[in-house]
């Protein structure tokens, strides 16, 4: 394998193949809690991405020299102490987010999808590729939050991008776009049954989409489809 | 035996090596952090406090003028901390946290303010768990339903009005919503109570402990 | 900090002395992993035999769908055990056949015993320029002998439907 | 001579899912006309609403799935789902109430899961509970018999098509809180209100109708217990656990606990347990087990219905015990002849 | 004692960690194949969750706030659980090596099944004492359980239903959580916090 | 229903069961005709539970009538008898009955028309014969249970020190809509039901018999009361069953008449009671006290697919289609050929096929009396409970249904797959036509197949064990050998120089 497929597998891994809200189904605690706006989850699949950078790298530089047993530990440990530094940090230089992220700062700790990347990949690996999964994992993540967020908005409240103000400062509150004038909002959306059901017809239209990518795969078997770089 | 304790003599000391680095790294992020923290802290209820009152109605600082009191009708335990509003070292008005305790799912925090004649300048809920799209209409940030408060007090209004609508009072409850309103209007008009029995001591210089 | 750090240093201790108090030898699991295979012995699975292919899967070192023998069911029961999503069989270790039984062209056996080698489970019968026999109760159906015979007298024939190995057939679904 | 294989045993079938499902549909007949004589016509519209979204939802999803469309639809178990949705609305909800409610309980409910028998919850609740969740204000929309005097069927359709009111009517003088409504808002989720004498009492229930109706469930209910159509250890199971429950805690204090007999006669009580809690499909299925699944509904029914959020309980008593059901049937499995167990 | 009462209903029903807080939902998924595993699960989550409970209680109470090191609950927490899950692994496997086998990857993950910090973090919250800690924490545990249990016998029902192909797997069964946690809905409102 | 010292069952105190329309007056009221000599008597070398029979004579070899001509070995072996005089022909692959359908290896033979018999033993007095002396003569006459199941009589009666038996329970019930024999039988031949009653019970060594009869058959009822009052044996009783399907099942009619509930796991003997059909008693009446041999056996042919049915004595192996022309042939289009009954019977693809000591009716159906397959169109299960209703053996159909056809067929099991006794009374009341007793049958077939191949896979596996243990001794042997022969050809080197002498001594 040469080293640009190899990271190709990566990104792609990280968004699509192996998307841990997606497909391993990690870390659904606060993608589900959190993604009842737009901007919740854009800032805490935010925060999750720089949580899991950070926490990759430094398992993956230190993998070696850790005796199996208390791995897991230490690997919490890495963790907690980023996760802890980045919320106090928050807490400094992004007081709002902070105040609306609320409990979910420090639960990113116990987000499965980070520990298990640590266990399942950057405890196996370079720092150099541990930090690529990490950015991608974490992207595929905040893009699954992402999705979430918009789809339970827009049923939920009738609008996308409000409160845009509390992360992207005052200018930002322009943003809020209401899709429905007059909407009541259908509640469920935001309640977590909504979260529930969103997410399993999000993975529906995934799992479909794939279908149709094999589909069209095999029809177009003919051409190579790697054609360089 | 003796392999096991060594084996585990050194895993202590890798553990223990572990966290002091990671606490250390923390730490020092904490104390570097520590005061913009606090500034920030104080900020926000700065801000969250001069929202109450109009700008100009008093001139002390708000935030370090504050008296605490156990009162274990509108707080469960903790003693509240009420602050006061002065201009001219003149008492001008009070804010008092407050829980509404029957809303829909869990407590309420408000924060109440009344001027020193017994009227309710503003109130402002500062967290909840009630339902989003439905209980939250009390935020001011949707809609200014929490603005009914304004300007009410005993004496315009007898103690018995203070219900929702529903329920005989004057209050506006919102359709579909009546829990949250109904536990809010009680909140407060407990609130005034309290301040009418203690109108005086609220403005005591000195931090007054029970 | 330093009480923090103590704390974390007893942890440490009792850590180690439990993962040396509580060490595991062996992995019964390999048993069970075993039993749920065909014991074709085959190989196809890339392992020499079904043994070595459970111990790989107990370690985490094989997936649970490279036994074409076993198919499906195979690895839905493996699945089961393990408490993983069942998956299709992974198709580069073969796909899965109907099974069948070796049969030897008695006229063509020059016996050379090259099968008899090749058998895993001593289903051939035979002695050195002597004609072979497969007992077919005992073949497995899995190839190897078909390979080694110098003469190709050795065919896989499909177990002929009879009275005795009927089964009564699912009713036709019209769901699908 | 060729004659044709087939198993045992070769006797001609005598029942089939369709000649079911049309009963219950008969069984609820008188109570529609109850329904729509104390409520008003909207229940007609309500009804023919959640029929034809459900068929076309329903048509819809197995074309998607290149299944026998009518081959489907002619087990008309999608308009007893329906038909159950139509009656549960408050009569005077907006039309597009109806039909979201029925598509989430066919399209979601139901079909996502394979359709007809494979549902685990009832289409019929999860849509009506989707609906109460989300549209909290529009599902309280009960007409006040008294009112219906004076409207014309037009004015009912203006209403429910586009939410406008005749002349001179506003939405809060038309309709009214249900009767437990009543009791839930004014007693029981009020520990500040003066409320201290229970506002109603059976007369009440029956005067506004609710009585006669649950009375005609009831009826309905008997005929298809008679005709083996449903198991009455269900229906048993909920109303004896009702009546107990809330027989204990009127004789403990009858001045914040309504009777056995408003609990009984009340909501949705008869309705669910005749109709709604014996969907055989969604409820337990071995004889044991049914009688479990019915008593746990009556009590959830009462829990809820005292001190939960919900005046009425039926729908989330029923989703719960829905939960519960593999668990039930895996320990209610009945003693095999020749085991002892 | 009807307080302790209210927590146990709290923390088993209305507000059920799993599908009202939205807490320990990755072993939820993914340890609820089969009903005998799911138990196996809610055996060791809910030693888990109570024994932890227990410890951090312990430890904030005695070590973080006597030293003013608040900041370090999280830190602190997670390190106390890690070790109580680890040293829980280590028996189960060397006691029950099919339980181990069935938890697989979710013993570790228990550590950072997130309704353990959750528990921890709660009850520092609601300043909860011993025993109330305890029994939130084993509350907890019991509700979790309860659905995973029921959960994993329904997703029995659904492996043999006919999905819908894209639907097939974990979109089915996270509407079928998505049903349940509406159904728990009608749990609203019983108890206040 | 009054008939003086009959016990009349109110009701039935069994669960399940169902009130099926009987068509019994079709072929009910004529008497039991003789059939003539077939041209082919056709003979299975397999039964239908699997037993291989040897055959133990060869082709173009002269059989006479009741000459032994095939048997089984092993504890339930049986033997096969001829049932006319012939010439044994090459065996052939005939379709036989079977549910499958299927073909397979039959003795044939070209019978002669002489009917010839081989000689027959003197008759003895049964009540000078020692109980293994019964035992021996019913072996000896091939006798099998004539019930349906066709277990051999003998290991039924073969006194056992383990199981105490105390009643002897006679199966008259014929619940299975159509079927007459036993009917006619006990209607026709009481007094010899009765002897053969006595022979039964004296190799039991018991004295307590029960006959169990269906309540709407008055004239058999009638006739072996009068039988019994004639005879005097009055510790034969008389008990009569309602007219619910299936009460003729062993297991449900045993706790009918005595209360008594057979272990799931165990057989009647280990509650005391061995069950006769009746059929099976005319036969040993005639084995002991007539000595004459099983080579035939009352068959009821009917249907409205058939001109005249009627119950007749069939020698075993005659083909359906030679019973059929003497009952008149076929009446029009004929929707399905059934062996047995029309609940548990199986059909079949052609009427060339012999019949079998077990075949106790050939029902020929015209769509008006069957399903077409077509028909009933197949909905999902609403899991409405009918099934479990109707159940005889309490067991949960839907659930078993719903394992098997996800394939769980395991799981199946833990439902009690293997308590179900096919009676078909569940697939019946389904209203979503599920074809259950197909299901639970494939589901069995399946759980068979896997136990079969556990077992070849663990005799593989200890196959390859041993060849890799011994392919190890082998290798080490080999290795040793090698070594050996290195270190002695180093040696050799050495020592070639200074003595060549000792070489010699180490080869
Ligand atoms: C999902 C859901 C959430 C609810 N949340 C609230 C809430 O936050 N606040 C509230 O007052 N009532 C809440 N309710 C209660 C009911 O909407 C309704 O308010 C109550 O029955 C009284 O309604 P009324 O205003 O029509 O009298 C909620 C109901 C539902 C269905
Ligand atoms: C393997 C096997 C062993 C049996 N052993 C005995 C036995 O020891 N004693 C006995 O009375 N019946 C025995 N039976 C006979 C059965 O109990 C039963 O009578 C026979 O299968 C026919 O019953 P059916 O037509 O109701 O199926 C045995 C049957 C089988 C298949
Ligand atoms: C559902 C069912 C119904 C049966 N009905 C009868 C019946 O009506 N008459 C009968 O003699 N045997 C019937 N049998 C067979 C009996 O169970 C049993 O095999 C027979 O009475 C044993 O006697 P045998 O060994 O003499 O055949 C039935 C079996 C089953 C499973
Ligand atoms: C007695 C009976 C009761 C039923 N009750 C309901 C019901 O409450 N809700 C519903 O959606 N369907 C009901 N149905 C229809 C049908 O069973 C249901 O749609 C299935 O759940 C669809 O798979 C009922 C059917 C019968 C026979
Ligand atoms: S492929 Fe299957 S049968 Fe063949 S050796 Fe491997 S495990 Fe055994
Ligand atoms: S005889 Fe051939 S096919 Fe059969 S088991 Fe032996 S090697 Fe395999
Ligand atoms: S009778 Fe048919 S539809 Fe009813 S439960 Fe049984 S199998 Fe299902
Ligand atoms: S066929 Fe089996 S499952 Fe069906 S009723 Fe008869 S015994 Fe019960
Ligand atoms: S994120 Fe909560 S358990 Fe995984």
């Amino acid at each position: 394998m040469t080293m640009w497929t190899q990271y190709r597998q990566i990104i792609t891994g990280g968004l699509w193949t192996n998307n841990q809200a997606f497909v391993a189904l990690l870390g659904l605690c606060p993608l589900l809690a959190v993604s009842n706006t737009l901007i919740n989850s854009l800032g805490l699949g935010l925060a999750t991405t720089m949580t899991l950078v950070c926490s990759s790298v430094t398992v993956s530089v230190i993998r070696k020299i850790i005796p199996s047993e208390i791995r897991l530990p230490i690997f919490v440990l890495v963790i907690a102490a980023v996760v802890t530094a980045i919320e106090l940090m928050m807490k400094a230089y992004f007081f709002e987010l902070y105040k609306v992220l609320g409990i979910f700062i420090p639960l990113i700790v116990t987000n499965c999808a980070i520990i298990g990347r640590a266990e399942s990949y950057a405890s196996k690996h370079s720092p150099p590729k541990a930090f690529l999964d990490g950015l991608f994992m974490g992207l595929g993540f905040t893009l699954a939050l992402v999705l979430l967020g918009s789809v339970r908005e827009i049923l939920g409240a009738g609008t996308l991008f409000s409160d845009a103000a509390l992360m992207f400062g005052e200018s930002a509150a322009s943003w809020k776009i209401v899709l429905f004038e007059d909407y009541s909002g259908m509640l469920l959306a935001i309640l977590p049954p909504g979260a529930f059901i969103g997410l399993g017809l999000l993975i529906a239209l995934k799992n479909s989409m794939d279908f149709q990518f094999k589909l069209h795969r095999k029809v177009f078997s003919v051409q190579p489809l790697d054609k360089g770089n | 035996m003796r392999e096991g304790f060594q084996r585990s003599l050194f895993m202590a000391l890798v553990l223990g090596a572990f966290a002091i680095v990671a606490i250390g790294m923390v730490m020092w992020v904490f104390y570097a952090s520590k005061a913009r923290i606090i500034e920030n802290e104080r900020a926000a209820l700065v801000k969250q406090l001069s929202e109450l009152l109009p700008a100009g109605s008093y001139d002390n600082d708000i935030v370090n003028d504050t008296v605490n009191w156990i009162e274990p009708d509108l707080a469960v335990g903790n003693p509240l901390t009420i602050f006061r509003f002065r201009k001219n070292t003149r008492p001008v008005a009070v804010v008092i946290p407050t829980v509404a305790l029957g809303g829909y799912n869990g407590k309420i925090k408000l924060l109440v303010a009344i001027t020193k004649e017994g009227v309710v300048s503003a109130v402002r809920v500062t967290s909840h768990h009630e339902t989003p799209g439905l209980g939250d209409k009390m935020e001011i940030e949707r809609s200014g339903w929490i603005n009914v408060f304004k300007g009410k007090s005993f004496k315009a209004l007898p103690e018995s009005q203070w219900k929702v609508k529903r329920d005989g009072g004057v209050f506006d409850q919102f359709t579909g919503a009546t829990i949250t309103p109904r536990a809010i209007v009680q909140a407060v008009k407990k609130t005034v109570v309290f301040f009418e029995a203690n109108r005086e001591a609220l403005f005591l210089p000195e931090q007054i402990k029970d | 900090m330093l009480w923090i750090c103590l704390l974390f240093a007893i942890l440490g201790v009792i850590l180690g002395y439990a993962a040396f108090r509580f060490k595991v030898e062996g992995e019964p699991l390999v048993v069970e992993i075993e039993a749920l295979l065909p014991q074709t012995q085959c190989g196809q699975c890339s392992f020499p035999g079904c043994k070595p292919y459970a111990e790989a899967i107990a370690q985490g070192k094989a997936d649970i769908n490279q036994c074409p023998p076993g198919g499906e069911v195979g690895v839905k029961a493996l699945a089961d055990l393990l408490g993983l999503d069942a998956k299709p069989l992974d198709e580069s270790f073969g796909i899965e056949k109907e099974k069948k039984v070796a049969v030897i062209v008695e006229a063509d056996c020059i016996g050379c015993t090259l099968c008899i080698q090749a058998c895993p489970v001593d289903a051939i019968l035979g002695a050195a320029k002597y004609m072979h026999t497969v007992i077919a109760s005992e073949c497995t159906g899995c190839d190897l002998c078909v390979e080694p015979c110098p003469v190709d007298c050795i065919v896989m024939s499909p177990i002929k439907p009879s009275v005795l190995n009927w089964q009564w057939p699912e009713p036709i679904q019209n769901r699908h | 001579m060729n004659f044709t294989w087939a198993s045992a045993p070769h006797i001609k079938p005598r029942d089939s899912v369709s000649k079911i499902m049309f009963k219950v549909l008969l069984a609820l007949l008188p109570s529609i006309f109850l329904l729509a004589w104390f409520f008003g016509c909207g229940v007609y519209i309500n009804i023919l609403l959640a029929t034809s979204t459900a068929l076309i939802a329903e048509a819809m999803v197995l074309k998607l799935r290149g299944r026998a469309v009518l081959k489907c639809l002619k087990d008309l178990s999608a308009l007893v789902t329906a038909v159950l949705i139509g009656i549960a609305i408050p009569t005077l909800a907006p039309w597009w109430v109806v039909v979201l409610g029925t598509f989430f309980a066919i399209v979601i409910v139901k079909q996502l899961y394979g359709g007809l028998g494979f549902n685990l919850f009832n289409p019929a609740m999860a849509g009506y509970a989707f609906l109460l969740i989300s549209f909290p204000q529009e599902m309280t929309a009960w007409a006040m018999p008294e009112s219906l005097n004076v409207w014309l069927f037009s004015d009912i359709i203006r209403l429910i098509f586009s939410v406008q009111l005749p002349d001179a009517m506003t939405i809060d003088g038309i309709t009214m809180a249900t009767p437990l409504d009543v009791v839930k808002t004014q007693v029981a989720m009020n520990p500040y209100s003066d409320v201290t004498v229970l506002p109603l009492g059976i007369e009440t229930l029956f005067a506004q109708g609710w009585g006669w109706l649950s009375l005609s469930y009831f009826v309905g209910g008997l005929w298809l217990v008679q005709q083996g159509i449903i198991a009455w250890q269900i229906p048993l199971g909920i109303l004896s656990a009702l009546a107990l429950i809330s027989a204990g805690f009127y004789f403990y204090d009858a001045q914040t606990y309504t009777s056995p007999l408003f609990h009984l006669l009340a909501g949705a009580t008869m309705v669910g347990a005749f109709f709604i809690a014996t969907d055989p499909v969604t409820a337990a299925t071995a004889p044991k087990g049914r009688f479990v699944f019915g008593f746990m509904i009556g009590v959830l029914m009462y829990l809820i219905r005292v001190w939960g959020g919900y005046p009425d309980a039926m729908a989330f008593a029923v989703l719960l015990m829905n939960i519960a059901v593999p668990v039930i049937d895996y320990y209610t499995q009945p003693r095999v002849f020749g085991t002892r167990r | 004692m009807q307080e302790y009462w209210l927590i146990l209903v709290s923390t088993i029903l209305v507000n059920n960690f799993v599908l009202v807080k939205f807490l320990g939902l990755c072993p939820f998924m993914g340890v609820s194949r089969k009903p005998e595993t799911a138990m196996g699960m809610g055996l060791a989550t809910t030693f888990v969750l109570t024994l932890s409970s227990v410890c951090s209680y312990a430890v904030n109470r005695y070590l973080l706030l006597p030293l003013e090191l608040e900041y370090l609950r999280t830190i602190v927490f997670i390190v106390v659980i890690a070790f109580v899950v680890q040293f829980t692994e280590l028996v189960v496997h060397k006691t029950s090596p099919i339980l181990y086998q069935a938890l697989g990857i979710f013993l570790p993950l228990i550590a950072t099944n997130c309704a353990v910090l959750g528990v921890a973090l709660l009850n520092v919250q609601a300043q909860n004492g011993f025993l109330q800690s305890a029994l939130y924490g084993f509350g907890a545990a019991i509700g979790f359980s309860m659905v995973l249990v029921s959960f994993a016998a329904l997703r029995e029902r659904i492996e043999l239903a006919d999905v819908p192909l894209p639907f097939k797997g974990n979109a089915i069964a996270l509407v079928t959580a998505g049903l349940m946690s509406m159904a728990f809905m009608g749990f609203a409102g019983w108890v206040e916090g | 229903m009054d008939l003086d010292g009959v016990i009349v069952f109110k009701g039935w105190n069994l669960k399940g069961g169902l009130n099926l329309e009987g068509h019994k007056d079709l072929s009910r009221q004529y008497s039991i005709i003789n059939t003539a000599i077939p041209n082919e008597l056709i003979y299975p070398l397999v039964d239908r539970s699997g037993n291989v029979q040897t055959a133990l004579v060869k082709a173009g070899e002269r059989v006479l009538k009741g000459q032994v001509i095939a048997g089984s070995k092993g504890v339930q072996g049986t033997l096969l008898h001829a049932a006319s005089s012939g010439l044994v022909k090459e065996n052939e692959w005939r379709m036989i009955a079977h549910p499958s359908g299927l073909k397979s290896e039959c003795l044939i033979i070209a019978t002669d028309g002489l009917d010839e018999c081989c000689p027959v033993d003197e008759p003895v007095d049964y009540t000078q014969l020692s109980a293994a002396d019964i035992c021996e003569k019913v072996h000896q006459a091939g006798i099998v249970g004539l019930g349906g199941a066709g277990f051999p009589t003998a290991v039924k009666i073969t006194p056992n020190n383990v199981r105490t038996i105390d009643t002897l329970i006679i199966n008259g019930v014929e619940c299975e809509p159509y079927i007459t024999c036993d009917d006619r039988l006990m209607q026709q031949y009481p007094s010899e039901i009765l002897l053969g009653i006595q022979v039964l019970l004296r190799a039991l060594a018991i004295e307590n018999c029960v006959i169990g009869i269906e309540e709407d058959m008055p004239e058999a009822i009638e006739a072996i009361q009068k039988a019994i009052e004639c005879s005097g044996f009055n510790q034969i009783q008389v008990k009569v069953v309602p007219a619910v399907y299936p009460a003729g099942g062993e297991r449900q009619l045993i706790y009918q008449l005595t209360g008594r509930e057979t272990p799931n796991q165990g057989f009647p003997a280990d509650v005391g009671v061995v069950c006769q059909n009746v059929g099976t008693v005319m036969a040993v009446y005639q084995a002991i006290v007539k000595g004459q041999v099983l080579i035939e056996r009352v068959v009821t042919v009917t249907g409205m697919g058939i001109n005249k049915p009627q119950n007749m004595w069939a020698r075993i192996g005659t083909p359906i289609k030679d019973l059929v022309s003497q009952c008149g042939g076929y009446n029009g289009p004929i929707e399905r050929l059934i062996m047995g009954g029309l609940m548990m019977g199986f059909s079949l693809p052609d009427d060339d096929v012999g019949i079998t000591k077990a075949t106790n009716c050939i029902l020929v159906a015209t769509s008006k009396e069957v399903t077409k397959s077509s028909e009933a169109e197949m909905q999902p299960c609403i899991r409405c409970g009918e099934c479990a209703l109707a159940c005889p053996v309490n067991l949960l159909p839907q659930q078993i249904y719903w394992h098997s056809q996800g394939g769980a067929h395991q799981k199946c099991q833990s439902f009690g797959l293997f308590d179900c006794i096919e009676c078909g009374c569940c697939d019946v009341v389904c209203p979503s036509h599920i074809p259950l007793v197909q299901y639970l049958r494939a589901s069995k077939s399946k759980v068979f197949l896997k136990r079969r191949e556990d077992e070849a896979a663990m005799l593989a596996k200890q196959r390859f064990e041993r060849r890799d243990t011994r392919k190890a001794q082998e290798k080490v042997a080999q290795e040793q050998r090698i070594r050996l022969k290195k270190l002695a050809l180093v040696k050799l080197q050495k020592e070639s120089a200074s003595s060549p002498v000792k070489m010699q001594d180490k080869s």
